[in-house]
């Protein structure tokens, strides 16, 4: 199976910012990418660019056989992303909103119901509303949307931020069995010592450019 | 992009997905009660101001009843547009909503029956408001109801597709209502005319103005399922 | 291509180095100049007041501003909808750059008409205002297109701007109709006598002059257009402009942060 | 209300009515052509290919 990501020299603006002025990087099938660097290097741009939510303009940008550049939209049914934002509705329950947004993405409700449980959401937190929860709650919520949409490919920004130490181990242990199942996991992170034990390989980014290319990779020129 | 819409109408999956939309929304609601709580007040809050500004006891309110009554429905209708989208635009929530597998026009269809409810439950409290306040005694009821309907269909379709547009700016409070009210216009223009007729007891030549009200809902229903997509894609 | 400092042509075809004329803007002004020259003195000295119109046969010379504005107006909203349906298709920045330009100058002509219009209803019915159909649909018209110049200010990214003005242009386009129907239906009810004295009988000299204003109008509008459609593009061009530098501070801070820029940026790189 | 309008008023509307259009068309067109120059004058000429 070939990269399931492949970024070539890739450009996004965010309006006139060009947040990521290069970006060379590969991910091949059941790896566990960490994605480094300092704050506003790029990494949240990256994640949302391989989701299909921000234009790449220049250079070439495919994530599971979906280019990028040319229609970005295909590929959003494919990839979970977790980013800062929750993306859960506050007034609406945990259990309603992992059921809402797990159906949206087609998955079914057995998948909603497993995932509350996998992340330990299924007892007394599930009729609570999101509004009410503390940050790492609603972090688990919204990993418990992630896990129920069975993504193959796993964008995680900071996902051990706002967790306590058993909420880091639950989401290690989330990426492992996530690879084991076939997916991929890209996820950008501060906490260092634990990020590289979990994870394959190590990327930088830095200033919107990005050297990830898989030591095998050839050295083709892209077509300007 | 259009036919993205076209082949998921076929597909159904687009009234499957309005249907999601409404019930989340409906959900939403329940658990806040923002306009039970907010936005009925408010109406209310606009027949007493009327009030103040008619002199109640020179019939004047009574003859105005038919404007008064779609007045107070136009500003409540800026107010369940805005509670509609800030409940979209919150916490990346628009992000989980492009990276889902919702059909966008399906999205449209939802917001829009959702806003519809809304304004027909405020719409049915203004009546009520509007009769004994004003003391507007109603007539040609089958009039009334249509125009309600048809207007309310109207102003919901509009209502969704401006709401997704001006969704994302950090103007949109104040951007809103300059891009909705030009438009809506004709919508009180017709209510207006149609409960005018209804009240003097002259249904027939209010029918009219409900022929344009469904002509100006199947429009903005049409330009919505089409234009809905890329707007929600830029917001 | 002579040196840019000195200017570009010689006598009445000297024109300013920096700025958006061309020769072809040149010759039309210049056009546009001698027909308002000869407009004037049609609408003003030459043809006669109109006798049906009595004491007050002099007004119906703001009928020759007030008409050919509306209808300056119509044509810049209907250019701005053709223009975002191309740019909905094409998405090129100068289709965005034209229906931007169009709708400014169409709110232009829009508060031309409201204004004469207004001047002419304070004579005729002695109110600066009259619910006549067609001034209120101006008026809402005049909203509807603040709403959207309101639009384009209020959004930061040129793409999505472009995009979403484009479908509010032709929503907007799409309710002129509508607005216009429903104006005209409510206010037929109520009197028709306006209508009447807003199309005073008009022949000979005067239709010359009115049909002479309508030419005049639409040239003005080509000639205003070709000076805020290159203004528009010389903008887009600077916001492209700054990207690139932006673009290159962004890799030299990749370079500060220790990264090393990506082998296929540094060779084959962004064009 | 028409008939006592003198002539000479009816001047005054028209003369009012004419000033106001060529004010505000003089006034946009001055504001276009300036700001044209200024924004012109930040791009290299061969951008601006109106004027090649």
């Amino acid at each position: 199976m070939d990269a399931v990501v492949r970024f070539r020299a890739a450009v996004c603006l965010l309006g006139r910012f060009p947040a990521l002025a290069g970006v060379d990087l590969d991910v091949a099938a059941g790896e566990i990418v960490l994605l480094q660097g300092p704050n506003g290097a790029g990494k949240t741009t990256l994640l949302r660019a391989c989701a299909g939510l921000v234009p790449v303009t220049e250079g070439q940008a495919g994530v599971l056989g979906v280019d990028l550049v040319a229609d970005r939209r295909p590929v959003r049914p494919l990839v979970g992303l977790l980013g800062h934002s929750t993306g859960l509705y506050d007034d609406l329950t945990v259990v309603e909103n992992v059921r809402f947004w797990s159906r949206a993405g087609r998955s079914q409700r057995a998948d909603a119901d497993a995932a509350l449980a996998r992340l330990g959401l299924d007892g007394r937190l599930a009729s609570v509303p999101v509004a009410r929860l503390s940050a790492g709650q609603r972090r688990r919520t919204a990993l418990a949307v992630l896990v129920a949409r069975r993504p193959r490919l796993w964008l995680l920004d900071e996902p051990h931020a706002a967790l306590d130490q058993d909420g880091r181990d639950l989401v290690d242990g989330l990426m492992v069995d996530a690879v084991a199942a076939g997916a991929t996991v890209l996820f950008a992170s501060h906490e260092l010592d634990r990020a590289e034990a979990v994870a394959h390989r190590s990327v930088t980014v830095a200033g919107g450019t990005v050297n990830g290319l898989l030591a095998g990779a050839g050295q083709e020129v892209p077509v300007a | 992009m259009p036919d993205l819409a076209a082949d998921s109408m076929l597909r159904g999956s687009m009234l499957r997905d309005a249907a999601m939309v409404v019930g989340k929304d409906l959900r939403l609601e329940w658990r806040s009660r923002v306009t039970l709580s907010q936005i009925l007040p408010f109406a209310l809050l606009v027949l007493i101001l009327f009030a103040f500004a008619l002199d109640p006891d020179r019939r004047i309110l009574e003859e105005a009843t038919p404007g008064l009554f779609w007045l107070a429905v136009l500003f409540s209708m800026l107010l369940a547009i805005q509670r509609a989208y800030a409940v979209e635009t919150a916490d990346g929530v628009i992000d989980a909503l492009r990276l889902s597998d919702l059909d966008p026009a399906g999205i449209f269809l939802g917001k829009a029956a959702g806003i519809g409810l809304h304004l027909l439950v405020l719409e049915v409290v203004l009546f009520v408001g509007v009769t004994v306040l004003y003391g507007a005694t109603p007539h040609g009821g089958l009039l009334v109801v249509a125009t309600m309907l048809l207007a309310t269909t109207g102003l919901a379709a509009a209502g969704s597709l401006y709401g997704v547009l001006a969704a994302g700016l950090r103007v949109r409070d104040t951007l809103l209502p300059i891009l909705m009210l030009p438009v809506v216009a004709p919508v009180l223009i017709a209510g207006t005319e149609a409960f005018s007729a209804a009240y003097a007891n002259a249904s027939g030549d209010g029918w009219k103005w409900c022929g344009l009200l469904a002509a100006f809902s199947v429009l903005y229903l049409a330009i919505g399922i089409f234009a809905f997509e890329p707007l929600l894609e830029e917001s | 291509m002579t040196s840019p400092s000195a200017g570009t042509g010689a006598g009445i075809m000297r024109l300013h180095p920096d700025g958006t004329a061309s020769r072809g803007s040149r010759i039309l002004g210049i056009v546009v100049l001698v027909s308002v020259v000869v407009f004037l003195y049609v609408a003003l000295v030459a043809s006669a007041p109109d006798k049906s119109l009595d004491a007050q046969g002099q007004l119906v010379r703001i009928m020759y501003l007030h008409v050919p504005s509306a209808i300056a107006c119509y044509t810049a909203f209907f250019v701005t909808a053709v223009a975002s349906g191309m740019y909905l298709w094409k998405k090129t920045v100068g289709w965005d750059a034209l229906a931007s330009s169009s709708a400014e100058i169409g709110v232009l002509f829009v508060a031309l008409t409201l204004l004469t219009g207004s001047i002419w209803g304070h004579t005729t019915w002695g109110t600066w205002w009259e619910w006549d159909p067609r001034l209120t649909s101006t008026a809402l018209m005049f909203v509807l297109y603040l709403g959207y110049l309101a639009l384009r200010r209020a959004i930061i990214d040129p793409v999505s701007r472009a995009k979403q003005s484009a479908i509010l242009g032709i929503i907007a386009f799409v309710n002129v109709p509508i607005v216009h129907y429903s104006v005209d239906w409510w206010r037929s009810l109520h009197q028709t006598a306006t209508v009447a004295s807003l199309d005073p009988k008009i022949d000979g000299l005067r239709l010359f002059a009115l049909m002479f204003g309508m030419v005049v109008a639409l040239l003005l509008y080509v000639w205003l257009m070709m000076h805020r459609f290159r203004l528009a593009f010389a903008e887009a061009a600077l916001e492209a402009k700054g990207l690139d530098l932006a673009l290159a501070e962004r890799r030299a801070e990749a370079r500060a942060d220790g990264g090393s820029v990506p082998p296929s940026v540094t060779t084959g790189g962004a064009s | 209300m028409g008939v006592v309008l003198a002539e000479a008023s009816a001047w005054t509307y028209v003369t009012a009515t004419y000033a106001v259009t060529i004010g505000l068309l003089g006034g946009y067109t001055a504001w276009l052509i300036q700001k044209g120059r200024k924004v012109g004058r930040q791009l290299p000429p061969e951008d601006r290919k109106w004027s090649s």
